[in-house]
């Protein structure tokens, strides 16, 4: 690979790998992903990459005839055992000055992805992210002022996702609520982007919709448990608990508090918790039959056609059922094979417009297509409730 | 006048009273000797006197001040700032998302001109509304917080060991405590930096006061390394440097701040006889540079031969204090100190 | 041993590194986690003039780095009316931080040191829950972003390649075509400006006040020295110097990333820079960078990539995931390190089993 | 039926109790290590984390899951003795092999040896949740928290679910460490090797001299001190009911800082700091804001230090000259 050592100026190789398409050899292409692989989102990532691996496997590492390379990139660090800035940062560099890449799944963090966005952006190159929610990403009066618009540098948009976002999500999960008969809803949240952001749409919501909300406290996900906080809420009287944060984020503690601590209001929880290992952490007894799950999309068992094809072929190749984000991580990878076989050349800009040209989508999460912004028009909710510790579907939501 | 004047001092620790209303004056040029069996409180004493102890009761005063740093307009001024200070900074503080909203956010449309003068006015404006009843309270709170920290802050600084030697009062330990990492002349430039003048600016930056001042500091470290025989050793690290020649380094240190009296703590301890001839004619020197010299001392060859006036301390209190003739004789001595070494 | 000569092979290594890049392979670029070396060499050199050289055992370092980030941050987002630009920014960044060095300070200096400890590390705490509360402010775990990234006066390409002259480049531009190389030489420039100020520092009264507090405290105090002004230079002088950090650190990611970011992990880093370098030892803080962010962010990156390849670490279990075994690394280097190295890898003159040597004023 | 509000005081302060008594024992073992050898034991935390997944793997593998009654009884007597005795020998573990040999070095290398311990802890406590066992999920997710058998129910001895409640799992808190801390009172207090690791504290060299094997004793003192930390790892797991392998940061942070606002080195001042920062904790999620908490248990630390320079409890310590 070294190249001939002409006595260029340096500056001029660089930008030349940079700017210009990048030069395939070997007919390689090369997709990488870009999730926290080290630490407490380890399990979720984990099935994100197995349904990449799958939807790699099922084309045979092929697509027209350009042999598909797969790196599956880390971006959290030991020393936070969480995202990092610095080493997603250090990924989309890396992967955008390496020319065979011309595609980037990832973040599962949406804190990460307004890291590589703008990265990924001056380098044309695709990014899809299978689990971004926050709504500021794409969609222009959702977020800051400056958003979305500081994400797209070349002013094109490269940035595209297969989860439906935030302000969606929060807002079903306040109607649910108030379908469910809660009148008074006490709101927690995890002061991060996520859990933060959709707690607030769910505050804003509910208050339009007539359904009081006693207070919004933000927890310490670190702490070792919730007593206090559940004596206050006890104390309020509330008969509904919102809790907007992830698993990893104590979600599970804050459920058996509730319980221990003598609250009889139902719990709900947005889907940074649909994972088994949110009842596992707070134990089914605790979440049995008060325990809510929304969820942007639907649930493995839920899906059809392809979805179910996807399901079995997971369970035959894993062992295990998928987690929910599995199917998104293989959709994500899906859509972007997808666009590599419809497109003309096989460099990053053709690959791009194929990308953003997806429309009515056949995959395994129904047939959806992409919008301007690059959100998934695939709109469809569903609400879960845990009964003998398993998720089971209720209904679908929104629409 | 005396240069040193210690008062009716009386040092407890706990249930313990390690000295007991002594009392003594070193008049200038004098070299001055306390002694005492093991446990005499001599050492305690020093430390006293060096601003490490505060005494339980009694007076130190050196060349006619007292050594505790009196209350002063100064002190209850800056009090009163911090407590201001703190007042502000807590109701700042806890309101700084209103303040904020009320001065910024308020005034600042994404993308146009910030009005300044606009965003000034509101934020001054808006400090008299967050004076309810709490308001007032958090504002007391603070005051009262600040000036609590600042005084309590300065009562525990009144009479620190670096404000006595600033005072020019200049020791050495008992158990050498050198800096040992540091080299031989780095070591006595530290003993030279009360007297030094460039600031942390010019340090920084190597401005020409810097300069001026490495210079003249470091042949003046030169000289009092010369002067107690090590100048040939100057870049040495000190902790490599042999038990007799570390003593000497710190009375070099211990000179460099040009202090008006010298505490040394047991000098003598662990030499041999000829070093501790050596080191009798170094005290003589350092007094004949114009430097008083408070001595404890074990070796009465040393404390007879060099001192003015002798203190024979016993139980932490003073039984004898007079020329080294005078306690020679006296009784009391003898039987306490004298009579008792001559058994053991 | 002199320190010269290492030195000295250190910034001709730095500045002759993209260059040789050039013949490597792309992948084998390392450039931007180069950068991420010289911003955590200069949080080291901060960090080292309070802990290596004052001897004050500060945990909360990365709470200055935070305050520099935000700060830097606030300053020039277009979501905040200031919008001074980058130069002013990252020049403000320092008294800022000195400010917030000096008021943590005052109050805690004089408390020994294992206390004085523990409340840096209850600061670096603090200092995250506000950053993530003051929301509206902050906003919070958003992160402000975009940041601007330095300009600098240089040979500027004409409109259509031809032509040109001096102009302002501004470096966010870089990996549109100007070369990632401006930016790196500006960030070895503010490592070698740290350096120079720390040195400066270290062979004056200031840094042998430092030094004899470290060694023994009480003599210091004995011989005149003010050990509570002292120890604040020192730890002001360092929250700047974090906080610069900061602010570099927000400009290279053009974010400030989550309070989150700038937690005990991040002190504890910076701390390892300095044990591992050489307490005290501005030429081992250097090199403690080197290694500590070298191993972390371009070694184990690499090998792990390597590992990848040969298809470890796919089926998800946590023991053949490579990335699992890495607190354990770390761990280990750190146990092994002290055990046979404690004086680090390039010993402060003065310590270890250093011969008598001369050359230092 | 209402909560008062006299009600929901009451509650907190019996919350914050609760609280304040598990980390008051963590606290107890920083403080003996600290008062002994003066170093801050920052695997103390982790060593505390391992000593909970000890337990579960027992409870696992014993098949005590759900144990009700006196086979619940016997479960938690089991799990206390094997967790304090895990932790207690992996705590004199790590000092023969990373701490002793530092004996002579500078307190801030012990300190960055006892950091390394504590990523080695982590990252054991890591692969630990990833043992396949039933209990920890057949170890599919390993970093995710583990949920741990409620074999103390949280049943209010005093009636009803409303109004003040004051559960068997408080009374287990109370039970578990009431006696262990006046049991170490009494050792440290009363007994010979009590006597010779006050002697050490004080001057090791001196006791050395005196005859006293100060390995030995740091060793014990190790030892208690880790036990400690596996008595409050299977007391906070029951009261609790999670476990999690990064758990040890934050319990061991709130346990220094208990240490410390009770003077480090003092047995009674580590447990009056965990009490008061338990009833703070208590205080300010009930009547400021849970998001301020933490922030408020450090400005308190500092406001304290500040008028009390050695803590609440701390003796003064005199310099030695």
């Amino acid at each position: 690979m070294r190249s001939a050592p002409s006595i260029r100026r340096p500056t001029c190789v660089l930008s030349m790998l940079l700017v210009t398409s990048p030069v395939v050899a070997q007919n390689q292409l090369k997709i990488v992903s870009s999730l926290p692989r080290t630490g407490s989102a380890n399990a979720q990532t984990t099935t994100m990459v197995n349904g990449i691996r799958m939807a790699i496997d099922e084309v045979g590492g092929k697509v027209d005839g350009f042999e598909i390379l797969y790196e599956d990139m880390d971006d959290a660090s030991p020393q936070r055992g969480n995202w990092d800035p610095a080493v997603e940062g250090q990924n989309a560099n890396k992967a955008a000055k390496d020319p065979l890449v011309v595609g980037y799944i990832g973040t599962f963090n949406s804190g990460a992805a307004k890291i590589a966005m703008p990265i990924l952006n001056r380098a044309g190159c695709v990014m899809i992210s299978p689990a971004n929610t926050y709504p500021g990403l794409t969609k222009p009066g959702f977020g800051e002022k400056n958003e979305p618009k500081v994400y797209r540098p070349s002013g094109k948009v490269n940035y595209f996702r297969v989860v439906p976002t935030d302000d969606l999500q929060g807002v079903v999960a306040a109607d649910w609520a108030k379908e469910l008969g809660a009148t008074k809803a006490f709101v927690l949240h995890d002061r991060e982007l996520y859990g933060k952001g959709i707690a607030d749409v769910f505050e804003k919501r509910a208050k339009e919709i007539g359904l009081a909300i006693v207070e919004v406290e933000g927890i310490d996900p670190k702490a070792a448990n919730y007593r206090s906080l559940v004596t206050k809420i006890k104390a309020t009287g509330a008969d509904f608990v919102y809790f907007g944060g992830t698993t990893q984020n104590n979600a599970g503690q804050i459920a058996k508090d509730l319980r221990s601590g003598g609250v009889v209001a139902p719990l709900m929880v947005p889907d940074g918790c649909f994972e088994d290992a949110f009842i596992e952490a707070a134990g089914a007894a605790n979440l049995n039959g008060k325990t809510y799950v929304t969820f942007g999309g639907l649930p493995a068992d839920q899906l059809t056609g392809k979805g179910q094809v996807f399901r079995e072929n997971y369970r035959a190749k894993y062992g295990t059922d998928p987690e929910a984000y599995a199917v998104y991580g293989y959709e994500a990878a899906r859509v972007l094979l997808d666009a590599i076989d419809r497109a003309e050349a096989k460099d990053r800009a053709s690959i791009l417009a194929a990308v953003a040209a997806t429309r009515d989508f056949q995959g395994a999460l129904g047939t959806w297509s992409f919008d301007e912004n690059g959100d998934t028009t695939n709109r469809t909710m569903s609400g879960q409730a845990v009964i003998d510790g398993k998720f089971v579907f209720q209904k679908v939501l929104g629409r | 006048m005396s240069l040193l004047e210690v008062r009716g001092v009386t040092m407890r620790f706990g249930g313990l009273v390690a000295n007991e209303d002594v009392s003594f004056a070193v008049e200038p040029g004098q070299i001055y000797a306390v002694i005492g069996p093991n446990g005499a409180g001599k050492t305690t004493l020093f430390n006293t006197i060096s601003g490490l102890y505060q005494p339980s009761a009694g007076s130190i005063r050196f060349a006619g001040e007292d050594t505790v740093e009196p209350f002063s307009a100064a002190v209850a001024a800056r009090a009163l700032v911090v407590g201001v200070a703190t007042s502000v900074g807590l109701v700042v503080a806890l309101n700084v998302e209103e303040l904020w909203r009320i001065a910024i956010g308020d005034n600042y449309a994404y993308g146009e001109a910030f009005p300044w003068a606009k965003a000034a006015k509101d934020l001054l404006a808006a400090f008299p509304g967050l004076g309810a009843w709490w308001g007032l309270g958090v504002a007391v709170l603070g005051f009262v917080i600040g000036l609590g920290a600042s005084l309590v802050l300065w009562q525990r600084s009144r009479r620190t060991p670096d404000r006595i030697a600033r005072r020019g009062i200049a020791r050495t330990f008992q158990n050498i405590r050198l800096f040992s990492d540091l080299s031989l002349i780095e070591n006595v430039l530290v003993g030279m930096d009360a007297r030094m003048r460039a600031g942390f600016w010019s340090c920084l930056l190597r401005l020409p006061r810097f300069r001026a001042e490495r210079e003249s500091s470091e042949s003046d470290a030169r000289e009092l390394l010369a002067f107690v025989d090590l100048g040939d050793r100057a870049e040495e690290v000190a902790k490599n440097l042999p038990y007799g020649l570390q003593r000497r380094l710190e009375i070099a240190r211990a000179l460099a701040s040009w202090p008006r009296l010298l505490l040394l703590d047991e000098p003598a301890a662990g030499m041999n006889p000829s070093e501790t001839n050596d080191l009798m004619r170094l005290i003589r020197r350092v007094r004949d540079r114009g430097v008083t010299v408070l001595l404890i001392e074990h070796h009465m060859k040393v404390v007879m031969g060099i001192s003015d006036r002798i203190m024979v301390l016993q139980y932490g209190k003073r039984i004898a204090e007079g020329s080294p003739a005078e306690i020679r004789s006296d009784p009391t001595c003898i039987e306490a100190y004298l009579g008792k070494e001559e058994h053991g | 041993m002199r320190r010269a000569p290492l030195l000295i092979a250190m910034l001709a290594a730095a500045l002759a590194w993209p260059i040789a890049e050039q013949f490597l392979p792309g992948s084998w670029s390392v450039l931007d986690a180069v950068k991420s070396i010289f911003i955590f060499a200069i949080l080291g050199l901060a960090l080292n003039a309070v802990t290596g050289f004052a001897g004050i055992l500060n945990l909360g370092i990365a709470a200055f780095m935070a305050i520099g980030a935000y700060a830097f941050a606030i300053l020039t987002n277009d979501l905040y009316p200031f919008q001074i630009g980058f130069w002013p920014a990252i020049l403000l960044t320092l008294p800022i931080g000195a400010l917030a060095g000096f008021l943590l300070g005052a109050p805690t200096l004089g408390l020994r040191g294992d206390y004085l400890a523990i409340v840096t590390l209850g600061f670096g705490e603090i200092v995250q829950d506000v950053l993530k509360n003051l929301d509206s402010i902050t906003l919070g775990t958003q992160g402000i972003n975009p940041l601007p990234a330095p300009v600098v006066p240089w040979w500027k390409p004409g409109e259509d390649g031809q032509g040109g002259g001096l102009g302002l480049v501004d470096l966010a531009e870089e990996t549109q075509g100007a070369g990632p190389l401006l930016s790196y030489y500006l960030f070895l420039a503010f490592v070698v400006v740290a350096w120079l100020v720390f040195r400066n520092l270290e062979r004056s009264r200031v840094g042998r006040a430092w030094m004899s507090l470290r060694s023994d405290e009480l003599a210091s105090r004995s011989m005149g020295i003010p050990p509570v002004r002292t120890k604040m230079l020192a730890f002001a002088t360092a929250a700047a110097f974090a906080a610069f950090a900061g602010g570099l650190w927000a400009s290279w990611l053009s974010s400030t990333g989550e309070p989150a970011n700038y937690d005990f992990q991040i002190s504890i880093l910076a701390l390892c820079i300095v044990i591992v370098g050489g307490m005290g030892s501005i030429a081992g803080v250097l090199v403690g960078a080197l290694v500590m962010i070298g191993v972390n962010s371009i070694v184990l990156v690499k090998l792990f990539e390597w590992l990848q390849s040969k298809g470890l670490g796919a089926s998800g279990s946590v023991f053949v995931s490579p990335n699992s075994w890495k607190y354990l690394l770390f761990g280990l280097a750190l146990v092994l390190m002290m055990r046979f190295k404690p004086d680090g890898l390039v010993p402060a003159s003065g310590r270890g089993e250093r011969k008598p040597s001369g050359g230092r004023s | 039926m209402e909560f008062t509000s006299a009600e929901v005081f009451a509650q907190q302060v019996l919350n914050g109790l609760s609280n304040g008594m598990i980390i008051a024992l963590i606290a107890l073992g920083y403080t003996m290590v600290y008062g002994i050898i003066e170093l801050i034991n920052w695997a103390h935390g982790d060593l505390f984390m391992l000593g909970g997944f000890l337990a579960l793997t027992i409870l696992g593998a014993l098949g005590l899951e759900e144990a009700s009654g006196p086979m619940a009884v016997v479960a938690v007597l089991v799990i206390l003795a094997a967790s304090a005795g895990f932790c207690g020998t992996l705590n004199v573990l790590a000092d023969r092999i990373a701490y002793r040999p530092l004996r002579r070095a500078p307190k801030v290398s012990l300190l960055v040896t006892a950091i390394g311990v504590s990523f080695i802890f982590v990252n054991l406590g890591l692969f630990w949740g990833g043992v396949p066992m039933e209990v920890f999920s057949g170890g599919i997710a390993a970093a995710a928290p583990k949920d741990f058998p409620a074999l103390v129910p949280s049943r209010n001895l005093l009636g009803t679910d409303d109004g003040v409640g004051f559960t068997l799992r408080d009374l287990l808190v109370v039970v578990v460490t009431l006696p262990l801390m006046l049991g170490l009172w009494w050792l440290v207090a009363r007994t010979r090797l009590g006597k010779a690791m006050r002697a050490t504290a004080q001057n090791p060299t001196a006791a050395r001299l005196m005859g006293i094997d100060v390995d030995r004793v740091i060793g014990s003192t190790f030892f208690l001190g880790g036990a400690l930390a596996g008595f409050a790892s299977v007391v906070y797991a029951l009261y609790n009911n999670t476990i999690g392998f990064q758990m040890g940061y934050r319990a061991g942070m709130d346990a220094f800082t208990a240490a410390v606002l009770g003077g480090i080195g003092s047995l009674p001042g580590a447990v009056l700091g965990g009490l008061l920062i338990g009833l703070i904790r208590a205080m300010s999620d009930q009547y400021l804001e849970a998001r301020w908490t933490n922030a408020l248990v450090f400005a308190i630390l500092i406001l304290i230090l500040v008028f009390r320079p050695s803590g609440l409890l701390g003796m003064k310590q005199r310099e030695k000259v």
